[in-house]
């Protein structure tokens, strides 16, 4: 170990907490093709056993900022700084060769894409001894043992055994908690931690929250970056608001989400849907004026049902799959369902709970092994083959992600009529794109856009605007909204809704936040290991929650420690 | 201010406006070769006027010079003509080989991608007998059963060379099958059929000009490969393995009748083989 | 009779030879087997003349002179040859050698299956007996003078009877085991690749009229190397990785050349050179004006200097200028004549033109194709006659076209009677076998007479050759023969066949077989240092 | 990185119907398949080439016969001693039932059984193609790192090489590598077939473009995995830049390289003809070349035999290799 480190480590006296991080006027700037000014006179200060949150919008440079704080901004970057102090070291003069030491030892950096963040080629355990390695803090007789340690310490199960295994094997939790260990295993005084519940459950993220929790009440202290506010406000000491690379609002978690002085933060907290915010708008778009929607012309589609009638229904659907070995994965069992017409019925439970599958089921893309579905009184199994053509055209189905279910040569146009094909007349087709679009509220100089050029909200609009150009009766939609962040997730939902109330159309919605899904629909159907195990109106099922399985879920969600409305 | 890295282009390419910028000098140099190539082979008398076959006993080995750019051959014939009369069947066996790989190739692909579980099965285990075979054995073979020549050398090139394509193909129409804008056609009641030609086939055979322009780079390599073994092009064609082949006993004393056709030959790979990552590149990134 | 000589002597300066060393060869024969009944390649005589001696040694003059027979008697009607055998002579393996051997030897060449092809010098041979221990007595029906030939031809040569009854696929591909009576031993034989030959201490039965006589090798060790590049073989010598490098390519005959440190030479072959036969049996050269035209219409001295730079010789006659019975004055109606060629070929009525240039009659383009095998396509064979057929366009408009394919095609197209022109050459001591086989309409004998002659007069001047002993006779009938075929323009004498090496300066003592034209294997060959 | 993973077909891959076994059972079970599926395409090989053979213009006897003396009673005797009277099938059948005892007939031109031609023949041919991949391996792994190292005004240089190499008709570089490094220079002696020095130029000039070819291959692979975000976990854990591309990103761009090299192992047998023509070097190669031109049927085969034998071991060896380096390709292996 050299100098550096140790003047690093060495610094601990006791009594007041000393500094670990302090950073002023940190600028990051990408040069290139087009030049990005990603990070914008970030100032950050953290202590020994202190959290600090960053929240802020999607590209708003939260993870360069994390990424530079270990000296691995990217290539390209250029980075200045008034004053970058990592303990006693000034990092701004720190050669390749230093900033390794500095790396994993004083601060331990736990990636935003906990999927692709372990190397798929390594047992875990490989992963969590590299740093020890690295920075030679064991000797190698009892590297196995100190590993072993440090994935007991993030609550990993049985380390001798799974820790060999690859993240492949490892459920999504398991490999966000090795990420963990291996950022903690060389000792860091600081943990910066990227998103680290993101993609998952809410009960896996309420436990990886609770670990990170008890490792600051420790002394580490932690930089949380999150785009969920909930988490934000049940865990952070100070929060910092970014926007576009600036820092727009900082102070204490409490003085700025009860009392947010920056009119963004304000539309960022608005934004978060929960049980309070049913029936408000999240979005601060303007609700569209009642003559901006068209007269809806008759193209030859069909028109959505009376309000009341059952348009989809399942009865006693079941479905398993073969699994290698002869074993058979029941993924739904024995699930009825039905969806009267505008009826907006919410679909919760944990992942792998067979929620996809149901939806799969009602879209008739998947036949089930018994039960049947029926759509507009009509069955998916006996229907013959023209008919169930024409009858898939009432179900529609708008998907988590949008960008995949696009064909990638297709322009927004080419997607959003490629449903009319039937239409006849070209000139209908086109007049029917432009209502969609105007439903959706997406600009009509989109249309001769590729999809992957637009941004994640426009995307999820386009396959919504697909999905409506047949007019149908039901839309199904399998986690929509998961993958985009607050702000954006406002205004779907808020899309949504409206055309909700503007169309008729019912809605089939399929989430695993329960929040969401409380703020949007009418109805919820819980769901675990393919059985629902409750139902009935929302505000009911979350307010008194009958089975065990849905308290449970309702406990793990994250509970805001201030009320994120008051502004 | 530390500077972390510099940025790339260094100072002298920040003045030159970006489009110029963008262009790489090897990527404008290959499409330069190739046109240079493909108009030789579709008018060589753009570029001479004489004869390739035109011999000249009292001329021959005459090393470079004025009258003969690129000398003359043992035979005395114009190296220089009978290297830009080669483009065509060089090319031309290059491209064959790499069309006929690639069609049947494509058809096999298809056919297991799409088709039942036997037929998968059926086509996995043919393209597996037909990889086992080395190139040299199936062209040998060929050429046993239909004789010499340039096209059963194409053809023998292409079969050689269809389990790379068939094997791609398949995994990518498997892959694409299972997209998730084919399942989304499905919703709007598009058929079977329907699915397969509007989504799945297009997409399926996306990379299709990467491969054959980088296959059809390795085809005129192989194809000069099986000329010097005698099995291409017979004499006195002009094709550019084949003179390679006949000058290879004599480059100490006529370097020319071989340097050049090399050259050419090894020019036209290149900028095949540099046009092709060029497009994979932007294949690639248009991935989502 | 050629340039060459003891070259390689004189490059190894006044040094007197010197014992023992290890010597690469580097050849272009590629050897599928070493047994000598069965290995019917020219190329391969000189090097089996290592391990395999003959009963009789033939000379220049086409004389037949002792070897392991002491002496021969062939009686006054031609039909009885009676050997008399050396003395004192054994096998490599230790076995004698007397007339119960070569009666074993010859019951095994004339047994069913074992032969895949009955040389010529067997055609007419009718029994074979022992008379004493050392005499031998054969009877042929004919007076066929090719059977001395035979006996005289590593195609005959005696192999230990121990050898004989060995495993049939070990005395086929012979090899170490397989015993014979020569300067050198085989000690290690991979087929196509390499030979591997050890002096054998004992030897002593050289023929008397080869320089040095009986003596045992001077060479420990002489492997023989197949390169089949050309460029190889050259390059191999240079480096002095190989001492001795046989068929160097014309190019690089320059490298060799005087005060170069190498010694080059080179030896017309016997037998028929390399020609092209025209096939007389259908259109167009069964039109004998069509024939003289395409003769006489390129000149072929300037092709044969650009394309064989002088190490090649243009064919002086449709035989040999090696041994005795060449007429080169059976070429004088061959002289390049244009003009003449264009009226022939008017007169025969090929008189359109079509775009290229090239004649046709009624429709039909004067295409003439010659079908080689590719396996016979060396010595630059494709490119001399490209040069022809790009002459023969731009002079006369003839297409000529000279089409490599693989045996098998050659073979079916031969069947079919499909092609107009046949090339080959013929090499060995006497050219009758190859006038034989290449023009005698008797269908056992003219196996390859590809330009189908049936001409009676030639048959009968065939047979006149062939069946006496006498020289002067057979001299006088093959100039008849000569002036027969060139009169009728059966067939265009190309090249003169050859053999060269080049060596490095160590290297001394290469002989060459007058008669053959051949290396006499490496037995008189030494290495200084 | 992902996608080229899932992109690898595997060339043999027979499904598995039954169930998934564990630890060696399932190595030896999945061995076994391999071999069956193996056998499945020599069988189907040799059929092809068999009847190949059989479609080839010109009939056998008259090749056996050679072009000097055919008359019937020899031609009768020569197709007595080959069998070659029997119907076609019976002939077929009767190689077939012999194969499992190792006999692979007797070569019509070179009259010694083919088992022991092949086994003369394969050694060295062997020895090349191993030793050409050791070397192609070792350029590809070198000039990969070169690539991808931070020294940039070696990339253009290397990459440019790589190119030519890759570029350049493979005959005409054995020729340059002969002139200059033996006949030129004299380092190394082609005449002492067995020896090192005679094999050194021969597995360079296979080695060169096929190392060239999978360095371009491993480089495009290092490239893409450094783009991954494990690589940032790794070096914020204080790995330097060279050990993030040495332990993470080569395995990664190993296996498509891998599975490249034992499609190229698997048919070196082409490349080694021009190697062995333009060395004369013994071997395979050369020994099918000959035989093909004088449709030598019990070689032909008997070469044929061993190397689609050869692919389908290498393509074993390959896949189960892949496993080691990448354990989520272990469902390919079937
Ligand atoms: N290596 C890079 N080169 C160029 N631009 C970059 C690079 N890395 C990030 N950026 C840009 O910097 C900006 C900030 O990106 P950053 O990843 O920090 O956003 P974020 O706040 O983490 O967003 P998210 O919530 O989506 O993770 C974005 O505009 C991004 O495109
Ligand atoms: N085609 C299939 N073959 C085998 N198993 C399947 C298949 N499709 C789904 N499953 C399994 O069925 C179960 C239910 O899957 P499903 O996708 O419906 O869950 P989900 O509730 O949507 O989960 P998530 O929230 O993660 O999307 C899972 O265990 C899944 O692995
Ligand atoms: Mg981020
Ligand atoms: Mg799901």
């Amino acid at each position: 170990m050299t100098q550096t480190i140790r003047e690093v480590v060495v610094a601990q006296d006791q009594g007041r907490p000393e500094v670990l991080l302090s950073v002023r006027g940190l600028d990051v700037r990408f040069g290139g093709r087009r030049d990005v000014h990603a990070v914008r006179g970030l100032d950050l200060d953290i202590s020994a056993g202190q959290c600090v949150a960053i929240v802020g919008e999607s590209g708003s440079g939260k993870s360069v900022t994390a990424r530079t704080l270990v000296g691995l901004a990217g290539p390209g970057a250029v980075v200045s700084a008034k004053r970058f102090q990592i303990g006693d070291v000034d990092a701004r003069r720190l050669s390749e060769r230093a900033w390794r030491k500095i790396r994993g030892r004083s601060i331990g950096l736990v990636l935003q894409d906990a999927q692709n963040s372990l190397d798929p080629l390594r047992p875990v355990r490989r992963e969590v001894g590299e740093v020890l390695i690295r920075h030679q803090l064991v000797p190698r007789r009892q590297l196995a043992r100190t590993v072993d340690q440090a994935l007991s310490d993030v609550g990993f199960p049985d380390p001798q055994v799974r820790g060999g295994q690859y993240p492949h094997q490892l459920s999504g939790g398991l490999r966000q908690r090795a990420l963990i260990a291996a950022a903690l295993a060389g000792g860091p005084k600081l943990i910066v931690a990227d998103e680290p519940t993101t993609a998952l459950d809410v009960t896996i993220q309420a436990q990886i929250l609770e670990l990170l929790r008890s490792k600051c009440e420790a002394g580490t202290a932690l930089l949380l970056i999150s785009h969920d506010l909930a988490v934000v406000s049940s865990i952070a000491d100070r929060v910092l608001v970014m926007k576009d690379g600036v820092v727009v609002e900082s102070g204490t978690t409490t003085q700025v989400l009860e009392d947010p002085q920056h009119d963004y933060t304000t539309r960022l907290l608005r934004a978060i849907p929960s049980a309070s915010t049913r029936g408000h708008r999240l979005s601060a778009d303007a609700a569209p004026e009642a003559e901006a929607t068209p007269v809806a012309r008759d193209h030859g589609l069909p028109v959505a049902r009376d309000r009341g009638s059952v348009v989809l229904c399942a009865q006693a659907v079941h479905k398993s799959f073969e699994l290698p070995g002869h074993r058979r994965l029941v993924a739904v069992d024995g699930v009825s369902v039905s969806v009267k017409a505008g009826q907006k019925l919410g679909v919760v439970g944990e992942s792998g709970s067979g929620k996809s599958t149901l939806a799969r089921i009602l879209l008739g893309l998947q036949a089930p092994d018994t039960g049947a579905v029926q759509v507009l009184g009509t069955d998916w199994g006996t229907a013959g083959r023209e008919h169930r053509h024409e009858i898939r055209r009432a179900v529609q189905f708008v998907s988590q992600d949008p960008l995949g279910s696009f064909d990638p040569r297709y322009t927004v146009e080419e997607v959003i009529s490629e449903p009319l094909r039937s239409v006849s007349s070209a000139q209908l087709r086109a007049e029917r794109v432009r209502e969609v679009l105007a439903l959706t509220r997406l600009s009509p100089d989109l249309l001769a856009a590729l999809p992957r050029k637009l941004s994640g909200g426009q995307r999820q609009r386009v396959s919504i605007a697909r999905a409506l150009a047949l007019r149908p009766s039901v839309l199904i939609c399998d986690e929509p909204v998961s993958a985009l962040d607050v702000s954006i997730q406002a205004q779907i939902l808020d899309l949504l809704d409206d055309l909700n109330h503007r169309t008729g159309t019912s809605l089939v919605f399929i989430s695993h936040d329960l929040s969401v899904v409380h703020h949007l629909v009418d109805d919820v159907v819980v769901m675990e290991a393919g059985r629902v195990v409750e139902s009935g109106p929302v505000t009911q099922v979350f307010a008194d929650p009958q089975h065990a399985y849905t308290r449970r879920l309702i406990a793990a969600a994250p509970k805001p420690a201030h009320d994120l409305r008051a502004a | 201010m530390t500077a972390v890295s510099i940025p790339s282009g260094g100072l002298f390419a920040a003045h030159l406006p970006r489009w110029i910028r963008g262009i790489r000098p090897t990527l404008v140099l290959s499409l330069l070769v190739l046109a240079v190539a493909a108009s030789a082979a579709i008018a060589p008398g753009l570029w001479t006027h004489t004869d390739p076959l035109h011999a000249d006993p009292l001329a021959a080995r005459q090393p470079p010079s004025l009258a003969h750019l690129a000398g003359t051959d043992i035979q005395g014939r114009d190296v220089l003509t009978r290297i830009v009369y080669g483009a065509r069947f060089s090319l031309l066996i290059g491209l064959g080989a790499t069309l006929v790989a690639l069609g049947l190739g494509a058809i096999l692909g298809i056919v297991a991608g799409v088709g039942p579980r036997w037929a998968d099965q059926l086509v996995t285990r043919l393209v597996d007998v037909v990889a086992a075979f080395p190139e040299v054995l199936l062209a040998l073979l060929m050429i046993a059963l239909s004789g010499r020549g340039a096209i059963n050398l194409a053809l023998a090139l292409g079969v050689a060379g269809l389990p790379k394509y068939a094997r791609t193909i398949r995994a990518t129409v498997q892959q694409t099958r299972c997209a998730g804008y084919v399942e989304q056609a499905t919703t709007f009641g598009a058929s079977r059929w329907q699915r397969l030609v509007r989504h799945v086939l297009p997409n399926a055979l996306g990379p299709l000009p990467v491969m054959v322009t980088i296959g059809f780079g390795g085809a005129i390599i192989s194809s000069s490969g099986l000329s010097f073994l005698g099995l291409g092009p017979q004499p006195p064609a002009a094709e550019w393995g084949l003179m390679l082949a006949e000058s290879r006993n004599y480059l100490r004393q006529t370097w020319w009748t071989g340097v050049f056709p090399g050259v050419a030959l090894t020019a036209v790979v290149m900028a095949a083989t540099v046009l092709g990552r060029h497009l994979q590149e932007r294949y690639e990134r248009r991935l989502p | 009779s050629s340039n060459g000589g003891a070259a390689g002597a004189q490059a190894a300066g006044s040094a007197s030879p010197v014992q023992g060393g290890t010597l690469y060869w580097g050849v272009e024969t590629a050897l599928p087997t070493v047994n000598p009944h069965l290995n019917g390649q020219d190329k391969a005589t000189p090097i089996l003349r290592n391990v395999f001696d003959s009963y009789l040694y033939r000379q220049e003059s086409g004389e037949y002179a002792p070897w392991l027979a002491s002496s021969y008697d062939v009686s006054s009607d031609g039909t009885t040859v009676t050997l008399t055998l050396r003395s004192a002579v054994t096998f490599s393996d230790g076995q004698p050698f007397n007339a119960d051997a070569v009666i074993a030897n010859f019951t095994k060449l004339t047994s069913k299956g074992y032969l895949s092809s009955i040389p010529s010098g067997l055609q007419f041979l009718t029994s074979f007996a022992k008379l004493a221990d050392d005499k031998v007595q054969f009877t042929l029906s004919k007076p066929d003078t090719l059977f001395l030939l035979y006996l005289s031809t590593p195609a005959s040569t005696p192999l230990s009877p121990a050898s004989l009854t060995k495993a049939q696929t070990v005395l086929e591909s012979g090899g170490p085991e397989v015993a014979g009576i020569g300067p050198f031993v085989i000690t290690a034989f991979t087929p196509k690749s390499e030979l591997d030959l050890a002096r054998r201490p004992d030897y002593a039965w050289a023929p008397q009229a080869l320089a040095g006589g009986e003596k045992a090798a001077y060479l420990d060790k002489v492997i023989y190397r197949t390169f089949v590049e050309g460029s190889t073989r050259t390059g191999a010598l240079q480096q002095d990785q190989v001492q001795v490098a046989s068929d160097i390519q014309p190019l690089d005959v320059a490298s060799f050349s005087k005060g170069s440190g190498f010694a080059y030479e080179r030896e017309y072959v016997g037998g028929l050179p390399y020609s092209l036969y025209l096939n007389v049996s259908k259109a167009p050269f069964d039109d004998v004006r069509v024939r003289k035209a395409f003769i006489k219409g390129f000149d072929l001295a300037p092709i044969i200097q650009s394309i064989y730079a002088g190490a090649f010789d243009q064919a002086k006659a449709p035989i040999s200028t090696k041994g005795p019975f060449a007429d080169p004055s059976s070429l004088s109606g061959y002289a390049v004549d244009i003009d003449a060629a264009n009226k022939l070929l008017d007169e025969a009525g090929w008189t359109q033109r079509n775009a290229d240039g090239l004649r046709s009659k009624d429709g039909k383009v004067l295409t003439v194709r010659a079908v080689s095998s590719s396996d016979f396509v060396r010595e630059s064979r494709d490119q001399l006659n490209i040069a022809i057929a790009a002459a023969l366009k731009q002079n006369v408009g003839i297409d000529y076209q000279f089409q490599i394919v693989d045996s098998g095609t050659e073979s079916v197209r031969a069947k079919a009677n499909d092609y107009e022109i046949f090339d080959n050459s013929y090499g060995g001591a006497d050219p009758g076998v190859g006038l034989d086989l290449l023009y005698s309409s008797d269908p056992t004998r003219g196996f390859i007479a590809r330009g189908k002659y049936h001409n009676p007069d030639l048959d009968a001047l065939l047979d006149k050759g062939r069946f006496t002993n006498d020289l002067a006779a057979r001299k006088e009938t093959y100039k008849d023969l000569q002036k027969l075929v060139t009169d009728n323009f059966y067939v265009l004498p190309l090249y003169q066949t050859q053999d060269n090496l080049a060596s490095v300066s160590r290297v001394g003592g290469i002989t060459i077989d007058p008669a053959p034209g051949q290396p006499f294997g490496a037995s008189r060959v030494w290495l200084a240092q | 990185m992902t996608t080229t993973v899932e992109t690898a077909v595997s060339p043999l891959a027979v499904p598995l119907a039954g169930e998934r076994r564990s630890g060696h059972g399932a190595l030896a079970f999945l061995v076994a398949r391999r071999v069956l599926a193996g056998v499945l395409v020599l069988w189907a090989a040799i059929t092809a080439t068999f009847l190949a053979i059989q479609l080839a213009p010109g009939d056998t006897v008259s090749l056996l016969l050679g072009e000097n003396r055919d008359d019937p009673v020899l031609r009768a005797q020569t197709i007595e001693r080959w069998g070659l009277n029997q119907p076609l099938w019976v002939q077929y059948l009767t190689y077939l039932r012999r194969i499992p005892s190792g006999d692979l007939g007797i070569s019509y031109t070179l009259r010694q059984p083919v088992a022991h031609l092949i086994a003369i023949n394969a050694g060295p041919t062997f020895t090349l193609a191993a030793v050409a991949a050791a070397g192609a391996i070792v350029i590809a792994i070198l000039g990969a790192l070169i690539v991808t190292s931070p020294v940039h005004w070696l990339r253009p240089l290397v990459s440019g090489y790589e190119l030519i190499m890759v570029s350049a008709p493979s005959f005409w570089l054995a020729i340059v590598l002969l002139w200059l490094f033996s006949f030129e220079l004299g380092w190394f002696s082609i005449v002492k077939q067995g020896s090192w020095q005679a094999l050194v130029l021969p597995a360079a000039s296979l080695a060169l473009p096929i190392g060239a070819y999978l360095s371009q291959l491993l480089v495009s692979g290092i490239d893409r995995a450094m783009e991954q975000p494990f690589i940032i976990t790794t070096r914020a854990r204080g790995s330097s830049l060279l050990a993030a591309r040495i332990q993470h990103a080569l395995r990664h761009a190993a296996l498509p390289a891998l599975h490249m090299l034992g499609l190229i192992v698997g048919s070196l047998l082409g490349g080694a003809v021009i190697v062995e023509q333009v060395f004369g070097r013994v071997g395979l190669g050369q020994l099918l070349v000959d035989a093909v031109k004088v449709k030598d049927m019990p070689l032909i085969l008997g070469v044929t035999l061993v190397t689609t034998a050869v692919f389908v071991a290498a393509s074993t060896v390959v896949d189960i290799l892949g496993t080691l380096i990448d354990p989520r390709t272990k469902g390919n292996l079937r």
